[in-house]
């Protein structure tokens, strides 16, 4: 039994079939990979798992619990947080307040409603906000208005924003798209790093196959809404048929 | 108005052919940030530049003075096209004086179908591709015609903004990150694109972290470092030069 | 101190300074000057300044910290009016428990109006407040009168039972708003040469609490919660995915700033005993949406600055008259005398409206971020050496 | 029977008011972005077009009429229009007495011009600001414009009646008789509305201009001017108010406050019919002005005291819980 | 007490209109009060000084100190009028606050004066509760009110449109609206007609067609109009769009009536304004000594005939004025004391008593109707009748003004 359990999940756009039978279990403590041509129904997926889209048919269960018919950010508190393909963060905002506020959620879903003691007295959250931004090598950039950075730099921000709520499932969304190569590195890395540390499973959507082959335990490939394949990267980087529809060349 | 700017002090200018497009000591703020610091360039008709450089190096800042749009701000310098000096102009005159550009995050227009999309590039001339041969290019696009351009997968929507810069009659084609968040089988697609229309003339500057694969297509390239030029050369050249690649762009 | 750093701190000793020693700065000329008609530092107007500064202050917190922008917070205001003057009818003339009421019903009101209102956002929810105020002022008008009295506004009277008071005093008058015996009327006038500044009770114990409420504001601004606020106007997505729901938190600013109002509304009627219906129409919530505008939205002081100037213009602009004009000028030659307060005349007394609009339009067009906006442009001329050599260092980003 | 099909009447009258100048709005408000304080400013300047135009014509020469004495006991001026002199009694008052319709050729120019003056000279620079900047800079505006015409006519309300032969009334169905002028000005609303969906629909402009809102930096890579597109736009919702304030004239007398008066009840209709679409907020109108006729009746108002002054409120509250986006609302659009 | 004048001027506050629907009303009643102080001063022609029955005052200010005057806006709404008339009394030391135009405003504006200590002398205002059940020991009405208007009208109407009648009320929604109302109703259903039915309208309508449809079908034969200003040109107007005054109901010609006219609103109601009665508290085509003399100064002052609004308010000053000197103090209780009881005559309209128990003058009311063919553009009322002030005289205790109690005179501090 895997942490995340994706039952005959469908979805449907109108007359499009985003998703059909799509059926999905990741072990804890993994890190899988979603490939597939664009338009596969990858993002459609993940969005089904984090209660931006309700599925017509099937069922999801994250540790033994079903996500259908909760509120987005009542799936995080299950321990669910996500990585966008866009960057969603508070434009707004510095880089340091973006990584206070995951802090001041509470998992348990309660209010905190301090409205009077500031900000600066809550001092190990903020130290803690610090050691996580120097991980992702962004200490020197977190009093920076975040709105006005380049936008590998949000995406960094973005997943550390994500990791310093410590889930218990990690979902990105091409994470390195548009980063350096360097950084796609320190980002493999990282991910490497906190995978071993922390209890952490991670699904990953990527297009960029020297990032899923470094990470993936598994890959499910997706094509028209439903599962290809699944199997082990290996296996995988030789499949014939998802050689032809998706790999192309990079294989 | 046919004064050219003098060159003869790049070294890497030493080709005789003129340049179609030329980029003379721009240097370029948002708001108060000096972010593009006299940089200088030539691309001649019919070649393929590649832009490169690390995450925030100034390459999306360069496209945008480029394109005239009105966040950078060029303070000083002077862009030519073809004998048209851009400087001179707003993005929309720009565009019609045969500059295309395909933004980093695409910037498909909320509330209008993938088909009005295209339309909406067709409105002032000169007018390029038809439609029927985009969709060709692209069937995925001819698939999703009235679905709403912004409910396109990452992939689709790339692959749409791609479309919209080709529907207009276009002089020279800028490209910021083409390649992000499309799957390999498509990016092969896309390159042979760009090589197809390069071999009909068109002009391209493509930036891309994938360096490798941009700078096997570019005939030469420009990398970029904190706003500053720091190598102008041929493509191949960087590709063969170990010590280059490390320097500029950690590979 | 008091838990601010030391920006905050000044800002905070500022204002107390200033709100102190409103009397003097606000009375700058000599009070028999023809220049007198524009001092503002009588009870009444100096009364106005503060109160209307709480209203906005709160209105700031939530607009300026969540961006949710409610056209309807005058119905708040005229909430809490009505009930302290109804605790003035029934209890006694003391001023605590009427104010304390008018803020407890005031949040009452903002919790049920903005529980409904706070299902939609952007101008959705604008118009949603809107609505709620606009019928609550309809019925206070007319359905209501039996509450309110209409038109002409609740009063107190002679003959209101005041069970804790007294129905009137001893020579048949109606017994005056006091804090345990303090009468909110009382003033002392004190004349230095040829200058004249009044000190108000009711002044101080409205600046008092202007101190108090601007203090906590900062507080708020501060705080996890006013960041939490902060982020739910930059990015609700994100938010919502962060494992925050965002509705407690702007519900909870909806409140506060409810509550605000309500204290205001309390004040104003804790000074003068009347609620009248007008108080809660749209253009009173209107007023409180460009006071906070014209400040500056989102800074601690601007709702401040806002609200002097629109009252200021109100209460010393609309009392200039012709006659006034002709005094000033009469040193001029006659035709040249005309010519100027004919060209002046359209600016004050039934103009003054003209006026606030030419100051409105020339704010926002030159000083984008609102008046403090232009006192940070003044703070940065005189430091210009300092900004200088700053310029000079300016780097890339990155 | 009658007394109903009379409230519909009255109800489609009301709502072509509501819908013309909602209509307006939602070109700037709910089309271009910009939150429009100024709009009711606009509609009330296309009424004061309507009294300049009859004060233009009424111009007159005076004469002195010995046998009458004016308050003070001086021989009474008599005034003698220039145009009865001119052409005749006969077409001289024939034109004063149409001077009202005849406004609409002064409020077309006017109105044009005051949108394109408006649009290049303020608006433009408030597209990129914060709507709260806009509200500020266009109620200045709007207070502005009002105080300058009390200052030059007055604040109490100035006649404008209808044409001699288009003021009577007309019988619809025997037994029920209704003023010819709101019929005129019911068909005249359907016109302009009908005009202007004709315009939006058939050309692409309409499209461009939505496309231009919601990215106006793609819009301009691809090469379309968008500015003059936006500018026309503002020239065509200012036409649109200024000529639903002329024809309302003979409605109800023009005074300096009439646009204040209806600015928030245009807000809540635009709204109400869904921000961004324009048969919204023509459906809006419409039905808020017959939900009030109807609330108006003695039936209604003995029934629940009072409703008749809170029912656009009260729909407008119920419509904006049961639909996110009002009646048609465009996904997106300031929200 | 309150603002005692101390140096050789004494200030006057003068709170009008100078925003709203009134702000025309409120400019005239401006006009007004500087005549009036130009007047007190010794300048111009003395105006209706000459012809006032008291002949305390002489021309040379107020007991030897000249009238100095401060002008404020009410904005017609009782919380700025309030603030207004507070700035007065705080800041410029006003010993007497005197204007407003609507009934609203000036209880609101009096119970403040009566809590400051200073004489409020109202301006417009004509509803029963300004002397009823809100009347103040420190306020005074000169103007005329609702039940006196019920009363000069009722016999008018009968003789005009007999007394089987079915009357539809329409009535604006606030206290002076009700008043109104309720005197109208009972004086008429004294003489025989019926009330079939009264509609309140919302003070912010501006389009009266959806009141006016159900008066076609509802039997009655006569529409009451209890409307003011801007509401009342728009209901008036659009009555007459629906045709109503060419209609016969019951075998009788429809008619609509106003009880409450000035020529300001006339003008504003234009053509439709013709043959429709109702009642003013003053018209500047009088012929007696005071009015002539009054519109004569104000007529050469500002080249047309004053309103009533602007009349009542001159001689509400004058009357001010005239009490302190009889009274020989600005002390407001002296004052009250010399105005209260007080009887005069050559103010226009007639011989006028201040009645002590509730501070209400007592005059002759005019009946008037838009006149048919008008002479010029002021020309637009003719007095039908003038009704002698003991018909419209009733006891202080008269149920539509019971409920308040005048209190005692208050001087302030
Ligand atoms: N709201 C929507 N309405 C209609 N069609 C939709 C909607 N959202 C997604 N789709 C369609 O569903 C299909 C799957 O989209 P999805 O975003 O899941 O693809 P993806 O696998 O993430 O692709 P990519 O790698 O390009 O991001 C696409 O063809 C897309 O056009
Ligand atoms: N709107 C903005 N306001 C202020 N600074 C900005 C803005 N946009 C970008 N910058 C800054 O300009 C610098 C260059 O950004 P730019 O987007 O050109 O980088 P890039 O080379 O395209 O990087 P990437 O590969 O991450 O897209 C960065 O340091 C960034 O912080
Ligand atoms: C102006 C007044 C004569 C009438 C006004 N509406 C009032 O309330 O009294
Ligand atoms: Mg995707
Ligand atoms: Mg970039």
């Amino acid at each position: 039994m895997g942490i995340l359990e994706v039952k005959d999940v469908g979805k449907r756009f109108g007359g499009l079939k985003a998703l059909s039978d799509v059926n999905l279990s990741v072990a804890e403590n993994t890190c899988h990979a979603i490939i597939g041509p664009n338009g596969a129904g990858k993002s459609t997926l993940l969005n089904c798992l984090v209660g931006k889209l309700i599925p017509d048919t099937g069922s999801v269960m994250f540790d033994g619990q079903s996500v259908l018919g909760r509120s987005p950010h009542e799936i995080n508190q299950m321990g669910i947080s996500r990585v966008f393909q866009t960057p969603e963060i508070f434009g707004d905002l510095t880089v340091m307040e973006n990584m206070m506020i995951p802090l001041f959620a509470r998992r348990d879903g309660s209010y905190r409603l301090h409205a009077i003691e500031s900000v600066a007295s809550e001092k190990d959250l903020t130290q803690q906000a610090e050691q996580m931004l120097d991980e992702v090598n962004m200490l020197d950039k977190r009093h920076m208005h975040s709105a006005s950075m380049s936008r590998g730099d949000k995406r960094r921000l973005e997943m550390a924003m994500c990791l310093i709520q410590r889930p218990k499932l990690l979902l990105l969304d091409e994470p390195t798209a548009g980063m350096a190569r360097a950084d796609t590195n320190n980002t493999i890395d990282l991910l490497k790093q906190i995978k071993e540390e922390r209890d952490i499973t991670i699904a990953i959507i990527e297009h960029d196959m020297h990032v899923v082959f470094s990470l993936a335990d598994r890959i499910t490939v997706l094509a028209q809404g439903t599962p290809l394949v699944e199997d082990t990267p290996e296996n995988i980087k030789g499949h014939p048929k998802v050689k032809e529809a998706y790999l192309g060349e990079a294989a | 108005m046919n004064v050219r700017p003098d060159f003869s002090k790049h070294a890497n200018h030493a080709e005789t052919a003129p340049a179609f497009l030329s980029v003379w000591d721009m240097h370029s703020y948002y708001g108060e940030s000096y972010i593009v610091q006299g940089i200088s360039f030539n691309v001649h008709e019919g070649e393929i530049l590649a832009l490169l450089g690390r995450n925030g190096a100034g390459k999306t800042t360069t496209l945008r003075s480029i394109a005239r749009l009105d966040n950078p701000q060029v303070m000083k310098g002077e862009i030519w096209l073809d004998h048209q000096p851009l400087h001179t102009m707003r993005s929309h005159q720009a565009a019609v004086a045969g500059l295309g550009l395909v933004p980093e995050d695409r910037r498909i227009i909320p509330g209008l179908t993938v088909e009005e999309n295209l339309q909406l590039a067709q409105i002032a001339p000169p007018i390029g591709w038809s439609l029927d041969r985009l969709y060709e290019l692209f069937p995925r696009l001819g698939e999703r015609r009235r679905q709403e351009g912004v409910t396109l997968s990452g992939g689709e929507q790339q692959m749409l903004a791609i479309a919209r810069a080709l529907a207009r009659d276009i002089k020279v084609l800028l490209l910021d990150e083409p390649y992000e968040g499309l799957a390999p089988v498509i990016v092969d697609e896309i390159e042979k694109t760009l090589r197809h229309i390069k071999e009909q003339g068109m002009t391209t500057i493509i930036v891309e972290q994938n360096a490798v694969r941009a700078l096997q297509l570019a005939d030469r390239a420009v990398i970029l470092d904190t706003g500053s030029i720091v190598y102008d050369g041929s493509a191949a050249e960087v590709l063969e030069n170990e010590s280059l690649r490390a320097e500029y762009l950690a590979i | 101190m008091f838990g601010l750093d030391k920006k905050d701190g000044t800002l905070l000793i500022i204002v107390a300074i200033l709100t102190m020693c409103a009397p003097f700065i606000l009375n700058p000329f000599p009070a028999d000057s023809a220049m007198a008609q524009f001092n503002a530092g009588y009870p009444d107007l100096m009364q106005r300044f503060v109160i209307f500064g709480i209203f906005a202050i709160g209105f700031n917190i939530l607009f300026g910290l969540t961006g949710y922008l409610s056209f309807g917070h005058a119905a708040f205001l005229g909430v809490g009016s009505y009930s302290a003057v109804w605790m003035f009818k029934l209890l006694s003339m003391n001023i605590l428990p009427a104010i304390i009421l008018s803020v407890i019903i005031a949040g009452l009101f903002a919790l049920v109006i903005g529980f409904v209102s706070l299902r939609r956002s952007g101008i959705y929810f604008s118009i949603l407040t809107l609505a709620f105020a606009q019928m609550s002022f309809a019925l206070a008008y007319s359905v209501l009168t039996p509450i309110t009295n209409g038109e002409t506004g609740l009063q107190v009277t002679l003959d209101d039972p005041r069970i804790l008071g007294m129905s009137a005093t001893a020579d048949g008058s109606i017994p005056v708003t006091n804090l345990f015996g303090l009468e909110m009327r009382a003033a002392y006038d004190m004349a230095v040469g040829p200058w004249s500044f009044t000190f108000s009770a009711g002044y101080y114990v409205c600046a008092v609490i202007l101190l108090i409420a601007f203090y906590l504001s900062i507080r708020i601004f501060r705080s996890p919660f006013g960041m939490m606020l902060r982020a739910i106007k930059s990015n609700q997505t994100r938010m919502n995915y962060t494992g925050l729901n965002p509705k407690p938190y702007t519900l909870a600013a909806f409140v506060i700033s409810g509550m605000y109002a309500g204290l205001a509304g309390g004040l104003l009627a804790a000074m003068d005993p009347l609620a009248g219906a007008e108080r809660m129409q749209w253009t009173a919530s209107g007023e409180v949406v460009l006071m906070t505008i014209l400040g500056g939205a989102g800074t601690l002081i601007g709702p401040v600055l806002g609200a002097g100037m629109i009252k200021y213009f109100e209460n010393i602009f609309s009392k200039i008259n012709e006659a006034t004009l002709h005094g000033w000028f009469d040193f001029l030659p006659e035709p040249l005398e005309n010519a100027t307060v004919w060209v002046l005349e359209h600016f004050v007394g039934a103009g003054w409206h003209l006026t606030l609009g030419v100051i409105f339009m020339l704010v926002v067009i030159f000083l984008p971020g609102g008046l403090v906006e232009g006192g940070q442009r003044i703070g940065r001329l005189f430091g210009r050496k300092k900004a200088a050599t700053k310029a000079a260092e300016t780097k890339p980003a990155e | 029977m009658d007394a109903i099909l009379l409230q519909i009447l009255n109800g489609l009258d009301k709502g072509s008011a509501y819908a013309l100048i909602a209509l307006g709005l939602t070109l700037i408000f709910g089309t271009l972005g910009v939150v429009n304080f100024a709009h009711g400013a606009l509609f009330m300047i296309g009424a004061f077009c309507a009294v300049t135009m009859q004060r233009l014509f009424g111009l007159s020469f005076e004469t002195v009429d010995p046998d009458k004495t004016d308050f003070l006991g001086n021989p009474l001026k008599v005034k003698t229009p220039y145009l009865e002199s001119w052409f005749g009694p006969e077409v001289g008052g024939a034109l004063i007495d149409w001077s009202v319709p005849l406004a609409i050729l002064l409020a077309i120019p006017v109105m044009l011009i005051i949108g394109y003056v408006m649009e290049r000279g303020l608006i433009k620079h408030f597209y990129k600001r914060p709507h709260a900047d806009q509200i500020l800079v266009t109620f200045g505006l709007a207070i502005v414009l009002q105080e300058l015409i009390k200052h030059y006519y007055g604040a109490n309300p100035i006649q404008t009646p209808a044409p001699e032969a288009l003021a009577g009334v007309a019988q619809l169905l025997p037994g029920v008789v209704y003023p010819i002028w709101r019929i005129v000005y019911f068909c005249f609303a359907v016109l302009i509305i009908g005009a202007v969906f004709a315009f939006l629909q058939f050309t692409t402009f309409g499209m461009v201009v939505r496309a231009g809102m919601a990215d106006r930096e793609t819009v301009g890579l691809l090469g379309i001017d968008i500015d003059k597109r936006f500018t026309l736009m503002f020239g065509m919702a200012a036409a649109v108010a200024g000529l639903a304030g002329v024809m309302y004239g003979p409605i109800n007398a023009p005074n300096y406050h009439m646009g204040m008066d209806f600015l928030v009840l245009s807000f809540v209709v635009v709204v109400v019919g869904g921000m961004g679409s324009l048969p919204g907020a023509v459906a809006a109108g419409f039905l808020l002005g017959i939900l009030e006729s109807f609330a108006s009746t003695t039936w209604a108002t003995t029934t629940i005291p009072g409703i008749n002054q809170i029912i656009i409120y009260l729909v407008a509250i119920i419509i904006l819980l049961t639909r996110p986006r009002g009646l048609m609302g465009r996904k997106g659009v300031m929200e | 007490f309150t603002n005692e004048p101390t140096g050789d001027t004494v200030t006057l506050g003068f709170n009008v209109p100078q925003t709203g629907p009134y702000a025309d009303e409120g400019a005239d009643e401006l006009r007004a009060y500087e005549l009036a102080v130009e007047h007190l001063n010794g300048g111009g022609d003395g105006g209706m000084l000459n012809t006032f029955s008291s002949k305390a005052l002489e021309g040379s200010g107020i007991l030897g100190k000249k009238v100095e005057y401060v002008t404020g806006d009410t904005q017609t709404k009782s919380d700025a009028a309030r603030a207004s008339a507070k700035s007065m009394i705080e800041k410029d030391g006003a010993i007497m606050i005197t204007g407003g135009s609507s009934s609203g405003v000036a209880v609101a504006v009096q119970g403040l004066c009566q809590e400051a200590g200073v004489i409020f002398m109202a301006g417009l205002t004509h509803s029963n509760d300004t002397t009823g059940k809100d009347k103040k020991a420190n306020g005074f009405r000169h103007f005329f009110n609702a039940y006196m208007s019920a009363a000069a009208l009722a016999p008018v109407l009968k003789n005009l449109y007999g007394e089987d009648r079915k009357a539809y009320h329409l009535t604006a929604d606030y206290t002076w609206g009700w008043t109104q109302q309720e005197s109208i109703a009972a004086a008429t259903e004294a003489m025989g007609w019926e009330t079939v039915e009264n509609v309140l309208t919302p003070l912010a309508a501006t389009d009266f067609s959806s009141y006016i449809a159900p008066v076609l079908n509802s039997g009655a034969d006569v529409l009451v109009l209890n409307h003011y200003g801007g509401n009342m040109v728009n209901s008036l107007t659009n009555a007459v769009q629906f045709g109503l005054r060419n209609k016969e109901v019951n075998g009788k010609n429809f008619e609509i009536v106003v009880p409450l006219f000035s020529r300001l609103m006339a003008r504003g109601a234009g053509e439709n304004i013709k043959g429709i009665v109702g009642s003013t508290n003053w018209h500047w085509s009088l012929q007696d000594e005071g009015s002539k003399a009054f519109v004569k100064s104000f007529g050469t002052k500002y080249g047309f005939p004053p309103s009533q609004a602007a009349h009542t308010c001159y001689v509400q000053t004058l009357l001010y004025a005239d009490a302190v000197q009889r009274a020989g103090s600005f002390n407001p209780c002296d004052v009250a004391a010399a105005l209260e009881g007080f009887e005069f005559d050559g103010m226009g309209n007639g011989p006028t008593l201040y009645r002590a128990a509730d501070h209400q003058c007592f005059k002759d009311v005019l009946v008037v109707k838009g006149k048919e063919n008008p002479t010029s553009e002021f020309d637009l009322l003719e007095v039908v009748e003038v009704t002698p002030a003991a018909q419209v005289t009733y006891p202080p205790d008269h149920p539509m003004f019971a409920g308040g109690q005048l209190g005692s005179c208050n001087p302030g501090a």
